[in-house]
C-alpha cells in the first residue's frame, strides 16, 4: 500500500469552483462562471489521469494508492480518516466521473447558455462532482456516506433546480425523500459494520474477511448487506424505491445525463462491488441482489415501451440497465457490472445529451408524438444518438454489446446465477432494442409533427453542445473494446483480450465466485441469442413505427389493459400513494395532529410545563425577591451548613 | 461647510506625510542651531530693548516742531493741522508777538497723542514745514497728563529723549 | 515559607470578601468584593505552587486574573447600562427581577 | 527569614486594606484600598517566587481592573444620597455566618501543615509558565482565550447606548 | 552590593530628575529654535543669561513660593496623592532599562541597571500602568467638570493604548525570544546578515512604527495630549492644581518623556550597543581590540547619545504634529494600531517559523 499525495486535488479543484461560483457568481459575468466550473473539472480530470498512470506503474497485485488527508473522528478505538483510496476500482470509476462530468460541463455551457441562475447550476454541477469524487476515492465507509449524501444533496437542488415550477420542486422532494429511506437501511448497514468489524476502512474490512471471514456470523454479513442494499435500491433506482428517477427528468437535461444515467445513480453498483467480499460472503443478500435486479431490468424496460416523453424512456431504460449492472454483481460478475457501468455512462450520457439536444432545438418539447423527423435537420445528433442507440441495444461491435453480453453470459455460467436471470436479461435486451428504435424512429424519422411555431426554427446544436457528443459517441463504440470476451478475442487471435476484467481483477480476486464452465460454442450461441433477440427488437420497431405506422394505436386498444398498465407504470406510484403516504397523511390528521398534537404536546408539553413552572413560582417567589444580596447570603448559608455538617460528621 | 477632501492611499498610511511634516520642522530645528552655533542670529525675534526692527522709511511716529534758527518754533498757528486733523487732537492757541506782527505763533500747541492716529495729514497741510513725524515709536507713559505734549516737549523732546539709534528722518 | 500563616491570610481575605458582597450596597464595593475572594483563591494558588514546585497553580492563577479582568469588563458595562436606566448603583433599588 | 517577615507585613497590610475597602463609604476610596490589597499580595507573590504573577498582578489588576473601576465610578459619578446603609437584621445575621464560615474554614486550614519543597530557581518564571501554559493547559488557556473575547464583545454591546 | 545598588538608584534618579529639569528648557528653548524663535532667556545671574538655562531655577522657585491653592470642595487627599502616581511610576519604570553594559568591579559583576529583572517588559508596563491613576484620580478629586473629562479622556486613552502598546511589543518579544530587556539589549548586538545591527527597528520595522505613537499616546504627549487639550477643557485633569502639585505632573511628564526615550533606545535602536563593537573590540574589517573599560565607557556614552536623540526626537514631534481629535485617537488605537500590531505577530510568527524551520 503505497501513498499518493496528490489525490485529494480531485475533489478539491471542484470544491474551489464551488466556492467561487457559488459565494460570487452572482456578481460574476457567464463566461467567468462557466471557464472556473469547467477549468475546475477538467482540472480533476487531468489530476485523475495522472494517478490512474501512476497506478498502472504499480505491479499489479499491489494496485492499492491510498492519500491519507487528515485524521477526522478519533474516539474511542475508532478512527475515521479523510483517506482516498486509489485501486483499479475507483480508477476506473473516478476516469468515468470526471471525464463524462468535463464532458458535460462542457455541453452545460450550449445547454443553459440563456438560463438566469447560470452560477448557481455550475455550482451544483461542481459540488457535485466534488461529493462523487469523494464517494468513488473515500477509503471508508463513513467518508463514503458522506459523498453519498452529497450526491443526494446536489441532485435534490438539481432536480428542483427550476423550483418555481411546483411540480419540479415536487420532483426534487421525491427524490430526496425516497433517497432517505434507502440511506435509512444504508446507515444501519454502516452500524451494523461498526458492530462486527470494528473498522470501517475497506482495506481494514477486506484484511478481515480474506483471513477471518469464515468466523464472522454468515446472518450478521447478509444483514450489512441488505441493509447496504437498501441504500443501493435508493440511490441506484432499483425497485422498490425507483420511483423517483423517473420524476428526476425534471431537472435541466445534462444533470439527467450526469447525475440519472451516468455517475451518480451507480453509486450503488461501485458501493457493491467495493464490498464485494462481504457481498460474497453473503449469498443470500447476493441472492436477492440478483433477483430485485432481474425484476428491476424487465419490468423497468416494460414501462419504458409506452413513454412518451422522451427523456421519461430514457430514465427507465436507465433504471433497467442498472438493473443489468445489479445483476451481474447480483451473479458475482463483478468487473462485468463495473464494465457496464462504464460503457453505460459513455452511451446513456450521450442518449441524455443527444434528446437534450433535441429538445433544445425543439424549444422545450419533450413529447415524441410531436418530434419526427428530425434526421435532416440536426445530422450531428441524429448520428451520434443511433451510435448509442446501438450500443445500448447490444450491437457489436458497440460499446453496449460487449458488457451487456458478458452479463447475460456471466448471469448464465455463474453459480450464483441460472437460466431464469439468463432468460429476463434476454428477454429485457429485446425490450430495450424496442423500446430504443421506437424512440429513434419516433423523435428523427418519418415526418415532423411539431407544431409550426416550433417547425421553423428547429436547428443543429452549436459545436460546444456537440463535440463532446461526439467524443462520446467515439467513446461508445470504441470503449467496449477493452472488455473483448476470450472467445471473440481468439477470432481475432488476440490473447487476454478482457484487459478491463484482467485490470479490475486484483479488486476482485478474493470473492472467489465459480463460474461453469462451457464449450466456445455453447458461448457463442448464447451471444448469437442476445444479438438476434437485439435485431428482432429493431426489427419490430421499425415495423410498427417505420411500416406500419397506424399498428401501435391498434395493439394498443386490443390488449388495452394491459397498455394502460404499463402506460401507468404499474400504478407503483399510486400504489405507494394509497400504501405509505395517505395512511401516513390520514394518521397525521386524525391521530397526530387532533390528538398528538393537541393534548399531548400542547396539553401536557407545552401548556402542561407551563402550568407546572407557574405553579412552582407561585411557592418559590417569596425567596426570589429581587435582592442580589438575599441570594447570596443563602448561597453562603448553604456553604456554612455543608462545610459545618462535614466538620461535625 | 461641507468638507470635501478625500485621502488617497498615500496619506492614509500616514507616516510618509508625518515624515514630511517632521522634516520640515527638523530643517527648521538645524538650521536655525547651525547659525546659533555659528554666532548668527537664528530667529526672526527681535530682543526689543536691546533690538530694534529696521523702520521703513514711511514709518510715521511721535510729532516734533521744527524750530528756527533763533530757537522760536517755525509754526505760525494757522491752525491748518488743527482743522485737517481726523482725530481732532491737535489743540492750538495762536499769540501775536508784536516784535514780529507779520506772524502769528502759537501760544500753546497740545497733540494729545494717545488719540492720534499717526495719519500724518498735520504733516501734509503744514504750509511752514513746521510739524514733522519721527520714527520713534515709544510712547508708554504712567499718566494720561504725560501723553498730553505741551508746545515745549514738542519743541525739545528730540534732543533729550529720542532713541540715538534710531535715524531721525523728518517728514 | 510559612505556608499556614498564608493560607489563614486567604481565609480571611476570602471572609472579607464575602461580607463585603454580603452586607454592602454599593455594586462597585459588592463587585470588588467578589475580587478579592478570587484573590484569596490566587493566593492560595500560588502558595501550594510554591510549595509543591508546580506551575500548574501558577497557570491556574494566571487564568484566574484573566477571568477576573473578563468578569469587571462585562461586570463594569453591566454597571453602567444600570445607570443609564435606573439611575442607581444602589443594589437594594436593582430589584426588578422582583416584578 | 527576611522573606517571612516580609510576607507577614504584606499580609497584614492587604488584611488591613481589604477591611478598609469594605469599611469605607465613598467608592473611590474603596477602590484605592482595592489597589492596594492588590499590591500587598502582588508583593507576596513576588515573595514566593513567583516574579512573573506579581508583575501580572500588577499590570492586569492594579493597573487594568482597579483603573477600570475607578473609571467607571467617576464616570458615573453618582451622589451618594441612597448610600446611606439601612442596618438590617438581615444584614446583621450575615455578619454573623460570615464569622462562622470564617471558623469553620479555620478548622479545616488549621488542620493542614504544609511543609513545601524548595524549587528550582527557575521556577516562576516567565518561560517556565508560558511553557506550562502553552503545553499542558492549552485547552484551558483557549477557553480563557475565547471567554476573555466573549467578554469585550458582551461588555461593548451591554454599555452601548441605546 | 546593596551599596552599589544604593548606588544605581541614586545615580539613575539623579540623571532622570536633571533631564527633567533640562527638559523644561529644552522643550521651550527647541520649539524656540523650530520656530524661528529666540526663546526663554531672560534670566540672568550676575548678567549671565546661560542660554536661559537660569530659568530653570527661577521655575522651580516659583513653583515652590507660588500659593497652593486647593479649591474647597476636592477631596483633600486624593487631590493630595494624585500627582504622586505617575511621577513615581515613571522613575521605577527606568529600574529595568540597562544604560551600560555589565562591569566587573572585584571579580563582580555589576549590571548597569538598577534590577536585571525576568520579566523586565512586563515589569515596564506593570508600572507604566500604574500612571494611569493620577490623572484620573485627579480629576475625580478636583470635583470639576473640566478635571473630570480631563481625567476621563485620560484613563480612557492610556487604557486603550496600553493594549495596543502591549500588542505592537510583542513581535519585539517573539524576535529576542525573552522578556528580560537587558538580555533584549545584548541580543541586539548581533549582527544580521552580517553587517546590519540586529537593532529592533531593523528586524521589527512594523512594531516600531505601531510602538512609537503608541507610546506617545501612552504618555499623553501632544499630538495625543487629549486629555489636557487646552481649547477644549481648559486644562484637563490638572485643572484645579497649581503650584508644586500642578509641578508634580509637569515633572512627572518629563520623567516620562526621558524614560519613553530611553524604552525606545532599549528596545528599538540597541540599547548600549554601538554598532560592531563586541566585548573585545570593533569588529570591522578585522578586530580592532580595545580595552575593557574603554568598551564600556564607550558603552554607556552611546546609550547615552541615543538617549538624547530619542528625548530630541520626541520633543521634536511634540512641536511637529497637531492635535489629533479624540474619535481619530480612539481610531487609530483600536483601529489601526492594534490590528496591525496582530498582524505584525502573525507575520513575526511566520517568519520565525520560516527561519527556524
Amino acid at each position: 500500500m503505497n501513498n499518493i499525495y496528490y489525490l485529494w486535488l480531485i475533489p478539491f479543484f471542484p470544491l474551489v469552483g464551488f466556492i467561487i461560483n457559488g459565494l460570487f457568481g452572482k456578481k460574476l459575468p457567464k463566461p467567468v462562471i462557466h471557464w472556473v466550473a469547467n477549468v475546475a473539472v477538467w482540472s480533476s480530470f487531468t489530476v485523475a489521469v495522472i494517478a490512474f498512470f501512476d497506478l498502472l506503474k504499480v505491479v499489479p497485485g499491489q494496485r492499492i494508492l491510498v492519500d491519507p488527508v487528515y485524521r477526522w473522528i478519533f474516539t474511542g478505538g475508532l478512527a475515521i480518516d479523510i483517506k482516498f483510496l486509489l485501486d483499479p476500482l475507483s480508477a476506473v470509476m473516478i476516469l468515468v466521473v470526471t471525464g463524462v462530468g468535463a464532458l458535460i460541463h462542457v455541453y452545460s455551457i450550449g445547454y443553459m447558455h440563456d438560463d438566469p441562475s447560470y452560477y448557481r447550476y455550475f455550482a451544483y454541477l461542481n459540488l457535485f462532482i466534488f461529493s462523487m469524487s469523494i464517494l468513488v476515492l473515500a477509503s471508508n465507509i463513513v467518508l463514503m456516506f458522506v459523498g453519498w449524501e452529497g450526491v443526494g444533496l446536489c441532485s435534490y437542488l438539481l432536480i428542483g433546480f427550476w423550483f418555481e415550477d411546483e411540480e419540479k420542486a415536487y420532483a426534487g422532494r421525491k427524490a430526496f425523500i425516497t433517497n432517505r429511506i434507502g440511506d435509512f437501511g444504508f446507515i444501519l448497514g454502516i452500524l451494523l459494520m461498526l458492530v462486527i468489524f470494528k473498522t470501517l476502512d475497506f482495506v481494514e474490512i477486506n484484511k478481515i474477511l480474506i483471513y477471518h471471514g469464515e468466523t464472522l456470523s454468515v446472518t450478521a454479513l447478509t444483514l450489512i448487506a441488505i441493509f447496504l442494499f437498501i441504500g443501493a435500491t435508493g440511490k441506484s433506482a432499483q425497485i422498490p424505491l425507483y420511483v423517483w428517477l423517473p420524476d428526476a427528468m425534471a431537472g435541466p437535461t445534462p444533470v439527467s445525463a450526469l447525475i440519472h444515467a451516468a455517475t451518480m445513480v451507480t453509486a450503488g453498483v461501485y458501493m457493491i462491488g467495493r464490498l464485494n467480499l462481504l457481498y460474497a460472503h453473503a449469498p443470500v443478500a447476493m441472492a436477492i441482489v440478483a433477483a430485485v435486479a432481474g425484476a428491476t431490468a424487465f419490468f423497468a424496460a416494460t414501462m419504458a415501451i409506452t413513454q412518451n416523453d422522451i427523456k421519461k424512456v430514457l430514465a427507465y431504460s436507465t433504471v433497467s440497465q442498472l438493473g443489468y449492472m445489479f445483476m451481474a454483481m447480483g451473479v458475482g460478475a463483478f468487473a462485468a457490472g463495473i464494465f457496464h457501468l462504464m460503457t453505460h455512462a459513455f452511451f446513456k450520457a450521450l442518449l441524455f445529451l443527444g434528446s437534450g439536444s433535441v429538445i433544445h432545438a425543439m424549444s422545450g418539447i419533450q413529447d415524441m408524438r410531436q418530434m419526427g423527423g428530425l434526421k435532416k435537420y440536426m445530422p450531428v445528433t441524429y448520428w451520434t444518438f443511433l451510435t448509442a442507440t446501438l450500443a445500448i441495444s447490444g450491437i457489436p461491435p458497440f460499446a453496449g454489446f460487449f458488457s451487456k453480453d458478458e452479463i447475460i453470459w456471466s448471469s448464465f455460467a455463474s453459480s450464483r446465477g441460472g437460466v431464469v436471470l439468463w432468460a429476463i436479461g434476454v428477454i429485457t435486451a429485446i425490450i430495450t432494442a424496442f423500446y430504443m428504435f421506437r424512440l429513434v424512429y419516433m423523435t428523427f424519422h418519418g415526418e415532423n409533427r411539431s407544431p409550426e411555431e416550433v417547425k421553423h426554427h428547429i436547428h443543429e446544436s452549436p459545436a460546444v453542445m456537440t463535440i463532446p457528443m461526439v467524443i462520446l459517441a467515439i467513446l461508445s463504440v470504441i470503449g467496449g473494446w477493452v472488455g473483448v470476451s476470450p472467445v471473440i478475442g481468439k477470432l481475432f487471435g488476440v490473447e487476454n483480450s478482457n484487459i478491463f476484467e484482467e485490470f479490475l481483477h486484483p479488486v476482485f480476486a478474493h470473492a472467489h465466485i465459480h463460474f461453469h464452465h462451457y464449450s466456445e460454442a455453447t458461448e457463442w450461441w448464447f451471444m448469437a441469442i442476445s444479438v438476434g433477440g437485439a435485431l428482432l427488437g429493431i426489427l419490430i420497431a421499425f415495423y410498427l413505427y417505420i411500416k406500419r405506422t397506424d399498428l401501435p394505436r391498434k395493439i394498443a386498444l386490443k390488449v388495452w389493459p394491459l397498455y394502460k398498465l404499463l402506460f401507468n407504470k404499474y400504478y407503483v406510484d399510486e400504489i405507494y400513494y394509497y400504501l405509505f403516504i395517505h395512511p401516513i397523511y390520514l394518521i397525521s390528521l386524525l391521530f397526530l395532529w387532533r390528538f398528538t398534537d393537541v393534548y399531548v404536546i400542547d396539553g401536557v408539553g407545552v401548556n402542561g410545563s407551563a402550568k407546572s413552572v407557574r405553579f412552582t413560582s407561585r411557592i418559590l417567589k417569596y425567596w426570589q425577591n429581587g435582592d442580589a444580596q438575599v441570594y447570596i447570603f443563602s448561597f453562603v448559608l448553604g456553604v456554612v451548613l455543608v462545610l459545618g455538617y462535614l466538620l461535625l460528621a | 461647510m461641507k468638507y470635501n477632501f478625500r485621502y488617497g492611499w498615500w496619506e492614509k498610511i500616514y507616516y510618509p506625510e508625518l515624515i514630511r511634516g517632521f522634516y520640515i520642522t527638523s530643517r527648521h530645528f538645524f538650521s536655525n542651531l547651525w547659525k546659533w552655533i555659528t554666532g548668527r542670529k537664528g530667529a526672526y525675534t527681535y530682543q526689543y530693548p536691546e533690538e530694534k526692527r529696521p523702520i521703513s522709511p514711511n514709518f510715521r511716529g511721535k510729532h516734533y516742531l521744527v524750530l528756527k534758527e533763533d530757537g522760536t518754533p517755525k509754526c505760525v498757528a494757522c491752525y491748518m493741522c488743527a482743522t485737517n486733523c481726523p482725530a481732532q487732537c491737535i489743540h492750538i492757541v495762536a499769540g501775536e508777538d508784536p516784535n514780529r506782527p507779520e506772524e502769528k505763533y502759537p501760544v500753546e500747541f497740545t497733540i494729545d497723542i494717545s488719540r492720534c492716529i499717526f495719519c500724518g495729514y498735520c504733516v501734509e497741510a503744514c504750509p511752514k514745514d513746521a510739524i514733522r513725524m519721527t520714527y520713534d515709536y515709544h510712547l508708554a507713559d504712567y499718566t494720561r497728563e504725560a501723553l498730553l505734549y505741551k508746545k515745549e516737549k514738542l519743541l525739545h523732546w528730540i534732543e533729550t529723549e529720542l532713541d540715538k539709534d534710531q535715524p531721525l528722518i523728518g517728514r | 515559607m510559612p505556608y499556614n500563616g498564608i493560607l489563614i491570610m486567604a481565609v480571611i481575605l476570602f471572609i472579607i470578601g464575602i461580607t463585603g458582597v454580603m452586607v454592602r450596597r454599593n455594586i462597585f464595593i459588592m463587585l470588588m468584593s467578589i475580587e478579592l475572594i478570587l484573590n484569596a483563591a490566587n493566593l492560595v494558588f500560588i502558595a501550594f505552587a510554591r510549595a509543591f514546585a508546580d506551575p500548574a497553580g501558577q497557570v491556574i492563577a494566571l487564568l484566574s486574573i484573566t477571568l477576573a479582568a473578563a468578569e469587571v469588563g462585562v461586570g463594569l458595562g453591566i454597571f453602567v447600562a444600570i445607570r443609564r436606566t435606573h439611575n442607581t448603583v444602589n443594589v437594594d433599588e436593582i430589584n426588578l427581577l422582583k416584578h | 527569614m527576611l522573606a517571612t517577615m516580609l510576607i507577614y507585613i504584606f499580609g497584614a497590610l492587604a488584611i488591613f486594606s481589604g477591611l478598609m475597602m469594605i469599611l469605607y463609604r465613598n467608592p473611590i476610596h474603596s477602590a484605592l484600598w482595592f489597589g492596594l490589597v492588590l499590591f500587598s499580595l502582588a508583593g507576596i507573590y513576588a515573595l514566593m517566587q513567583a516574579h512573573f504573577l506579581a508583575l501580572i498582578q500588577i499590570l492586569v489588576y492594579v493597573g487594568a481592573i482597579t483603573v477600570l473601576i475607578v473609571y467607571v465610578i467617576a464616570l458615573l459619578n453618582f451622589d451618594q444620597r441612597d448610600l446611606v446603609g439601612k442596618v438590617t437584621i438581615l444584614k446583621g445575621i450575615a455578619v454573623i455566618v460570615a464569622a462562622i464560615l470564617f471558623i469553620e474554614l479555620l478548622f479545616y486550614v488549621g488542620g493542614l501543615y504544609v511543609k513545601g519543597i524548595a524549587p528550582p530557581p527557575e521556577f516562576g518564571k516567565a518561560a517556565n509558565i508560558g511553557l506550562a501554559t502553552l503545553t499542558r493547559y492549552l485547552f484551558p488557556f483557549e477557553v480563557i482565550s475565547i471567554l476573555l473575547l466573549v467578554a469585550v464583545v458582551g461588555g461593548v454591546y451591554i454599555a452601548k447606548k441605546d | 552590593m546593596f551599596l552599589i545598588v544604593i548606588i544605581k538608584i541614586l545615580f539613575v534618579v539623579g540623571v532622570l530628575l536633571t533631564f527633567a529639569a533640562l527638559l523644561t528648557w529644552v522643550e521651550r528653548k527647541q520649539s524656540a529654535v523650530t520656530q524661528d524663535r529666540v526663546g526663554a532667556n531672560r534670566v540672568q545671574i550676575l548678567g549671565i543669561r546661560a542660554l536661559g538655562l537660569f530659568h530653570i531655577i527661577t521655575d522651580a522657585l516659583k513653583m515652590f513660593i507660588k500659593e497652593d491653592y486647593v479649591p474647597e470642595k476636592v477631596n483633600k487627599f486624593l487631590h493630595f496623592i494624585a500627582p504622586l502616581f505617575p511621577f513615581f511610576s515613571a522613575l521605577a519604570v527606568f529600574a529595568v532599562i540597562p544604560f551600560g553594559s555589565p562591569i566587573k568591579i572585584g571579580g563582580r559583576i555589576v549590571e548597569l541597571s538598577i534590577a536585571r529583572l525576568d520579566s523586565g517588559l512586563i515589569y515596564l508596563f506593570a508600572l507604566s500602568s500604574l500612571a494611569v491613576l493620577g490623572p484620573v484620580i485627579a480629576g475625580w478629586a478636583s470635583h470639576e467638570k473640566y478635571a473630570l473629562l480631563g481625567g476621563m479622556r485620560a484613563a480612557a486613552q492610556m487604557i486603550s493604548y496600553e493594549i495596543a502598546l502591549g500588542v505592537s511589543i510583542i513581535g519585539v518579544i517573539m524576535v529576542y525570544n525573552t522578556l528580560d530587556i537587558s538580555l533584549i539589549v545584548e541580543k541586539q548586538g548581533e549582527l544580521l546578515f552580517g553587517f546590519l545591527p540586529k537593532w529592533g527597528i531593523f528586524v521589527q520595522p512594523l512594531a516600531f512604527l505601531l510602538f512609537l505613537p503608541a507610546i506617545i499616546a501612552e504618555n499623553k504627549r501632544i499630538p495625543f495630549d487629549l486629555p489636557e487639550g487646552e481649547s477644549e477643557i481648559v486644562a484637563g485633569y490638572f485643572t484645579e492644581y497649581s503650584a508644586m502639585r500642578w509641578g508634580m505632573f509637569f515633572l512627572a511628564e518629563f520623567v516620562e518623556v526621558a524614560v519613553v526615550a530611553a524604552v525606545l533606545t532599549t528596545l528599538f535602536f540597541g540599547g548600549w550597543q554601538f554598532p560592531y563593537l563586541f566585548d573585545d573590540g570593533f569588529h570591522f574589517f578585522g578586530v580592532w581590540h580595545l580595552p575593557y573599560w574603554l568598551i564600556v565607557i564607550i558603552r554607556i556614552l552611546t546609550f547615552f547619545a541615543k538617549w538624547i536623540f530619542g528625548i530630541w526626537f520626541l520633543q521634536q514631534v511634540r512641536w511637529t504634529f497637531p492635535r489629533f481629535r479624540y474619535d481619530q485617537l480612539m481610531k487609530l488605537g483600536w483601529k489601526i494600531i492594534l490590528p496591525w500590531g496582530l498582524i505584525n505577530i502573525a507575520l513575526t510568527a511566520i517568519v520565525i517559523m520560516l527561519i527556524n524551520g
